[in-house]
């Protein structure tokens, strides 16, 4: 029901070549998540498959079907706009009940939908204002509502939770994980939050200016980065770089530990000095300049209360070195 | 905005406001005055405000004189119609122009408005001969057609602005809701573009109501509009101010009225808010 | 049932015949008249294409007596001799009659007709210490007018027309032109504007304007000064014998204080007056001659004279046109009755001039480059009436512009 | 948002426009062409011929260049007026203000009027000096009466003009004020503008479209313009006001001389055609954005 | 510079009461984070600092100077828009020197400004692009570079990173942490993100349906919440909290205890089944439906790999429970 084969897939806005040149393979039912610097390439990337762009060379395909230049209505696809794109002259009902009324759906049916994706959404006290009226988290449940009263083949979300509080966030966040197992509908999610990524995903793309980096279940890239710009992209604080003869030692030219990898030790290890300690609570991050690693951030308990100015001695976990060569690439 | 303003201030805006409308206003407040006065009293000097003469004569008169209601009926079909006809072209191609722009779409809009540019004398006698040959001359069809065209390039321009102010991402997500295109332009496009479209239908109706050339060149009796109507009462022998003030009020009295209907059309702004 | 279109021009006299249309309709039940009417300017463009292209819209026209000798000669309209025995063509006026008749066919009856006269303030005049002659020479009126003329008051000696425009400023200079002696063209075509006579005329009324005429006298036209004379702004006005009626109407403030002499002359033997027809006409394409025609001898017959005297009084029924009319004594008692038979008589537009010319018409050349050429010519005058150039200049530019034209239309070899 | 299908669709729905434009175009010009080379008057049908020289007596008229210069004049003027005008007037009416419906409608009832009522209205009721209420006032005020129709024939015409067109101004400026989101305007207020940088940072530019489209469809009507010229100063004194469309307007109707008023359109066309273009290479660009 | 005092301001949009009453002191050279659920006010909160809204009644006060009626332009604050508000006219370069422009700076210095602006927050490629033609990070990034440019009294922040990826954020992050340690203006900002909201503030305002909530430092907030709603809305994932006897046996209406004070003991405590598990990389949550406790959420490391359908055991650690009364307020 939706699976969607992009081949040698190009786009440029006049000079600017934004995606160079790009092959993907979607499988039918699969949640993927596109992550990628700001500005790399995402909503373009959507927005294409959405049809609501032509490439500028390349096909694309969804169920063997090919849409290299199928409208957009004609490719059964649903959307969260990144600027909501809410109809400012109708209510929040009617903005939901908007595609269900395209598709000819009778105003029991609209009245029942519109009303459980409300539900869903926290929107019920909501329904008869018109977006101006909303605060900015209010318009993006609508810009969601909007999508998932029908049933596309595919849906396309760009960050649709970004402007939520954390709590509706997660709530949300379940909420789709939810709709996709039920729906079993293919999903193409673009989000800058590691916490969706890495839970809702199935398959995370990461992109970098119009290229893919790597393509790969969340544990994979995780785990396994293919080189240094996605272990740096994956994982919050990200990755620690080291080269020199650290790096050399390990017959690399980078190695990388994480954060969260970085054990505090009282004998051994390098030792350094706290800079910057950041308290979540849950957690504190330390930057520690060290003499032979140089700067590292380290992932502490929320007890730690270690302050600016102290001695610290930091060593990497076993087995939790990634080593990178010459160009990035892992080893 | 959400913050009010104080009394204070709305009352001298209010004064500054009403002062500049009224500055504008006064010549055709004069001409209503002067439609109630006798012809002498229309051009006694001083001028003459609370002492004149009124009288209700000079419209007993322009009412008696001819057939005012068939005018005003001709009137109505022809700017109306023309309007309305000019609409339903210009909507789809202002469309175009608006949200796919390409590399000609300047000259073409350029080139629509160059369309009106033979001056009217000019081109006064092919036209003429045209619609004798067509047989649409002195038919209300005919003028419907011919002032549909005058204003056409208008009408296009004026919605190809309004279009320009709506952000696509809101037609590319009615779109994606499924709309084809006349869903969009029926239910998202128009309904965004209403203060727009009302003040082009507006102002086209009254660039028809008052054209003066063309309908008086291409009609007689049946398709004759208020133009001719005026026309039979500007400048005869004698003195005329007083009845042609009177002929006046009553041609443009509808189309006031009609302002002052869509006048809350008119100027209704529409919140964009819910696009960032 | 038979539907005939007519067009007319909104004059006073106009108006009231679409009034008494019960009559017509009574006695002709199976005719239906449509009317189209226009102001002058717009209906003379209106029936000129129509005609011209024969576009057929119209069954009666509205036509001046400029029109009918250059139309009659296209074969554009249908004669009218053969109207029935009631219509008496000969009690027309014979000025009138002559204007409208091209090779002995008639071809347009005359509505309403007027010819140019003085009307002054008699008031003023006895104030002044003077008596204005039944005839009076254009010395006579420059003399009054200075005498009247009281700027203090508003009040100008004399009012004349100013306003561009073949039928404006250049229908009441190339009348008074007449009495100067001057002419368009002579014998052979060839543009007299050169000729002393002419200089006089313009020096005359230049002279006459400024010193006694309002300011901002290159806008007037018959409505402008109309008003400033009701005004009580005008010691003298030169103009239509129709405006006699206004002048003395209910609008005017010194209805009772007017006199009316003949337009004046220069001892040459011709007075400085128009000659002008408002007549119905046929075009000879028109599918519906016979209730056209049955239209038009309702209209113009002496029946409609004595209809309209009945219905609104002998001072409203259209002047200028039949003898009979100023025979009937009812009609002798309107003040102004007699001077305007006098002055309509005292036109003759076969021989408008003291010197022979080649063209018919007082006030105008009938020609189809007049109208064209007469503006041109107005705007000029106009021009020099406003000071921007002076007579002499203003002589020149007309004779280049009027030559050039006559060679461009081959009247000139 | 211009793909493929789209742009498809967009040529499909201009399509008519476009279409019954060209017709409305070509039939009218080809035979405006075709007359203006002919030897046509409607008064002489029995001269006929092919003559160039109706487009020399154009240039050799005495009065032409002025003509011309009086075309661009009234135009230029007429669009200064109602530009500056209409957006003052825009702004002011765009406030909140006690009554402002009926304050609109009695801004921009001039535009209901006729143009030749207008141009009537104004010359004999205000500008006459005479009748005139200005007349009146100055006398009121001890000065001579204002010649205003015989010494400043084409400032005249001008006002008269901007009058009439004033309201379709400031109704396209006032609409493209509304468009203009209060959010911009609250970053501008934010980063310390004040009023007069709010207007001439943030609102002049964002309302450039509305004003290019405010002068190029003024310009093309005022082109065109005759009828109040004919009305009030018949082009005079002299020819102090004549301007092109006047001259063929004298020639077509006056003059009875189709040939000539033909020669003198296709002149006309040209002159727009030249100012358009001045106007697209100078404020086109607005258009887009 | 910049001490902001409100009170008893209220807000009202028509019928509407959407801060029905709040005081709040800010001191000057605070960092002040507002946090609260989507809608419940803090861009209205914001707006009415600004000097964008009416209040509805109330009095303001910077600097001990009064402002509830002064125009925005006289308060001295500058402010980056949730929705941006960028002026689509106006190049990028523009745009940010628009306010230096305005306070009569001279082009050079304009220049300079807006070219060490442009560097920090990674536009330097885009000065010349109109804000159309960017993605909504560089949008959102342009908007802060505005606001920081020049030097107002205080600076308003309305969720500025809510659409940048984890690593330009964490850098954003940074930036406004040392503008603000350089400068030592006051700032308010408004974020969803508990990161931010953490590790930047000097003093939290949980604020609930346009009420304060609780006011206090990250660290008060997170061991100390005032209440259960302060308590499950600082902290991700939220605070476990469990009513019924063990919450009696514990002398109060509600215990709480956040997910990551879990420990997953072989002995003791309460046995659950688990549930959902979701992989972060760096941590696992899972949730595990105890037979006492209900449903808890638990933060362990990312090497645990319990699945659906395992059992396992949790203990709180111990100190880490909270109390809560029958208000749920803290007791
Ligand atoms: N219409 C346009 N013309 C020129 N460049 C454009 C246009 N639209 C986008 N771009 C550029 O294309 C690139 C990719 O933009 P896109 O919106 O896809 O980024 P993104 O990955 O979604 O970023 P973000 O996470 O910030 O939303 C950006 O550098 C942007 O500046
Ligand atoms: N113009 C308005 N008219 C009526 N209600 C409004 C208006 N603007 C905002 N509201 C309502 O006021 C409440 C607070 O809005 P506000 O924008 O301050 O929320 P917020 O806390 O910023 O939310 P978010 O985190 O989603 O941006 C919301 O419930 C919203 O619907
Ligand atoms: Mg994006
Ligand atoms: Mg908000």
């Amino acid at each position: 029901m939706g699976k969607i084969v992009l081949k040698s897939v190009r786009k440029a806005f006049g000079e600017v070549d934004v995606i160079p040149g790009l092959d993907l393979t979607i499988e039918d039912g699969e949640f993927v998540v596109f992550v990628g610097p700001s500005g790399c390439g995402k909503s373009t990337l959507l927005r294409l498959i959405a049809g609501l762009e032509d490439l500028t060379s390349g096909t694309m395909h969804i169920d063997a079907r090919e849409v290299t230049s199928a409208p957009p209505a004609q490719r059964g696809l649903a959307m969260v706009f990144q600027s909501y794109a809410l109809y400012p002259h109708m209510s929040v009902r009617k903005n939901i009940a908007f595609p269900l009324k395209m598709a000819g759906a009778s105003p029991e049916e609209q009245e029942k939908k519109v009303t459980a994706a409300a539900k869903v959404l926290n929107l019920t006290n909501y329904l008869d204002r018109r977006p101006g009226q909303l605060s900015g988290g209010q318009r993006q449940r609508v810009a969601i509502g909007r999508a998932i009263v029908r049933e596309p083949s595919a849906f396309l979300f760009d960050e649709p939770l970004s402007n939520l509080d954390a709590a509706l966030r997660v709530t949300m966040r379940q909420e789709i994980t939810e709709l996709h197992q039920s729906l079993k509908t293919t999903m193409i999610y673009v989000t800058h939050d590691q916490v969706e990524a890495m839970t809702m995903a199935d398959k995370i793309v990461v992109l970098n200016a119009g290229r893919i980096e790597q393509v790969g279940s969340p544990m994979e890239l995780y785990h396994k980065p293919a080189n240094t710009f996605v272990a740096g992209f994956i994982g919050s604080p990200k990755m620690n770089l080291i080269g020199g003869a650290l790096a050399a030692a390990e017959g690399a030219d980078q190695i990388g530990i994480r954060p969260e990898h970085l054990g505090i030790v009282t004998e051994g290890g390098w030792e350094g000095t706290v800079g910057l300690s950041e308290h979540l609570g849950s957690d504190t991050f330390l930057k520690v300049t060290t003499g032979q690693a140089g700067v590292l951030t380290v992932r502490a308990p929320g007890e730690v209360m270690l302050r600016h100015g102290d001695k610290v001695r930091l060593a990497p976990m076993p087995g939790k070195l990634h080593r990178f060569g010459k160009d990035g690439v892992a080893l | 905005m959400a913050r009010a303003t104080t009394p204070r201030r709305k009352a001298l805006t209010t004064l500054a406001a009403w002062t500049v409308a009224l500055i504008i206003f006064f010549p055709v407040l004069w001409m209503i005055l002067t439609s109630f006065k006798t012809e002498a009293s229309a051009v006694a000097m001083p001028p003459e405000f609370l002492g004149a003469s009124w009288t209700l004569e000079n419209y007993a008169e322009v009412w008696q004189r001819s057939d005012y209601p068939r005018f005003f009926w001709n009137s109505v079909v022809i700017s109306v119609g023309s309007t309305l006809l000019g609409l339903g072209l210009a909507i789809p191609a202002a469309w175009s122009m608006a949200f796919v722009p390409g590399r000609r779409t300047k000259d073409l809009l350029m080139w629509m408005l160059s369309t009106k540019m033979m001056p009217a004398v000019a081109v006064m006698i092919p036209i003429y001969l045209l619609f004798q040959w067509l047989g649409i001359y002195d038919s209300k069809i005919g003028l419907v057609i011919a002032l549909m065209l005058m204003n056409l390039p208008i009408i296009i321009w004026m919605l190809y602005t309004y279009f320009k102010e709506i952000p696509s991402e809101i037609l590319e997500a009615a779109r994606m809701d499924g709309a084809n295109l006349w869903n969009e332009v029926l239910y998202v496009l128009t309904p965004m573009a209403v203060p727009g479209i009302a003040s082009t239908l507006l102002l086209n109706v009254i660039l028809a109501w008052n054209e003066a050339f063309w309908t008086i060149t291409l009609t007689t009796t049946k398709a004759a509009p208020l133009s001719a109507f005026i026309a039979s009462f500007s400048a005869p022998q004698g003195l005329f101010y007083a009845k042609l003030s009177a002929a006046s009020t009553m041609a443009i009295l509808p189309i006031l009225i009609l302002g002052w209907f869509s006048q809350k059309q008119l100027v209704r702004g529409l919140t964009f808010g819910a696009v960032k | 049932e038979t539907e005939i279109t007519v067009a007319t021009v909104n004059n006073g006299d106009m108006i009231r015949m679409q009034g008494l249309m019960d009559d017509f309709y009574a006695k002709h039940p199976d005719i239906k008249v449509n009317w189209v009417t226009l102001e002058e300017n717009v209906l003379r463009q209106n029936v000129t294409t129509d005609i011209a292209t024969g576009g057929g819209q119209y069954d009666v026209l509205t036509i001046g007596t400029y029109e009918v000798p250059i139309w009659g000669k296209q074969g554009w309209l249908a004669s009218l001799n053969d109207l029935p025995a009631d219509y008496d063509v000969d009690d027309l006026l014979p000025a009138m009659r002559g204007g409208l008749t091209v090779d002995g066919n008639l071809l347009a009856s005359p509505f309403y007709g007027e010819s140019s006269m003085v009307m002054y303030r008699t008031d003023l005049m006895e104030k002044a210490g003077l008596t204005m002659p039944e005839a009076p020479t254009w010395a006579d009126i420059e003399k009054a007018a200075a005498a009247m003329t009281d700027r203090a008051n508003d009040i100008n000696g004399i009012c004349l027309r100013g306003k561009a425009g073949w039928g404006e400023n250049m229908a009441f200079l190339t009348a008074m032109s007449n009495s100067f002696g001057a002419r368009w063209f002579d014998e052979n075509w060839v543009t007299q504007f050169d000729q002393p006579e002419w200089k006089a005329t313009l020096d005359f009324y230049l002279n006459l304007m400024t010193q006694y005429g309002p300011a901002g006298a290159s806008n007037n036209g018959f409505n402008e000064n109309l008003t400033l004379f009701n005004q009580g702004k005008c010691g003298m006005w030169i103009d239509a014998t129709v405006a006699a009626s206004f002048v003395t109407g209910k609008d005017s403030t010194v209805a009772d204080k007017v006199g009316f002499a003949l337009a004046p002359d220069n001892g040459l033997g011709k007075r400085g007056n128009w000659l002008w027809a408002w007549s119905l006409a046929i075009p000879a394409s028109s599918q519906k001659q016979d209730a056209a025609k049955a239209f038009i001898n309702w209209a113009t017959n002496k029946d409609y004279l004595a209809l309209v005297a009945s219905k609104e009084g002998w001072a409203n029924v259209p002047p200028g046109t039949r003898t009979s009319l100023y025979m009937n004594e009812e009609y002798a008692k309107v003040p102004f009755a007699k001077m305007t038979l006098d002055s309509i008589n005292a036109a003759d537009p076969t021989n408008p001039t003291v010197k022979p010319v080649p063209y018919v018409g007082v006030q105008f050349v009938a020609i189809p480059e007049f109208a064209g050429l007469g503006t041109t010519v107005g705007e000029i005058f106009s021009a020099a009436l406003a000071g921007q150039k002076t007579a002499d200049e203003a002589l020149a530019e007309a004779q280049a512009a009027v030559s050039e034209e006559m060679a461009a239309a081959g009247y000139v070899k | 948002m211009s793909t493929q299908s789209t742009r498809f669709a967009a040529r499909l729905m201009v399509a008519p426009s476009v279409l019954v434009l060209l017709v409305w175009m070509i039939v009218p010009l080809g035979l405006t062409i075709w007359y203006s080379f002919r030897i046509f008057r409607l008064l002489s049908p029995e001269r006929t011929g092919w003559t160039y020289r109706n487009y020399t007596w154009f240039f050799n008229a005495p009065d032409f260049w002025l003509a011309l210069v009086n075309t661009l004049l009234l135009v230029g003027g007429v669009l200064i007026i109602t530009v500056i005008l209409g957006t003052l007037i825009a702004l002011l009416i765009d406030q909140p203000v006690h009554g402002q419906g009926a304050l609109r409608i009695l801004v921009i009832a001039p535009f209901f009027v006729m143009p030749p009522v207008a141009a009537s209205i104004w010359e004999n009721l205000f500008m006459h000096p005479q009748n005139g209420l200005f007349a009146a006032l100055s006398r009121g005020l001890g000065y001579e009466p204002i010649l205003f129709l015989e010494d400043y024939p084409m400032a005249s015409v001008i006002g008269i003009v901007s009058w009439e067109w004033l309201p379709f101004a400031t109704l396209i400026l006032l609409t493209a004020l509304q468009s203009l989101s209060s959010e911009q305007l609250e970053a501008a207020e934010m980063d310390g503008a004040g009023a007069l940088n709010r207007f001439r940072y943030i609102i002049l530019p964002h309302m450039t479209r509305a004003i290019t489209v405010v002068i190029l469809i003024q310009t093309i009507f005022l082109l065109g313009i005759f009828g109040e010229i004919f009305t009030t100063t018949q082009g005079g004194p002299g020819s102090a006001s004549t301007t092109l469309p006047y001259m063929i307007f004298k020639q077509a109707i006056v003059a009875k001389d189709i040939g000539r008023a033909a020669a003198g359109g296709i002149i006309a066309v040209i002159l727009a055609n030249l100012v358009a273009i001045v106007l697209m290479r100078g404020i086109g660009k607005n258009l887009d954005a």
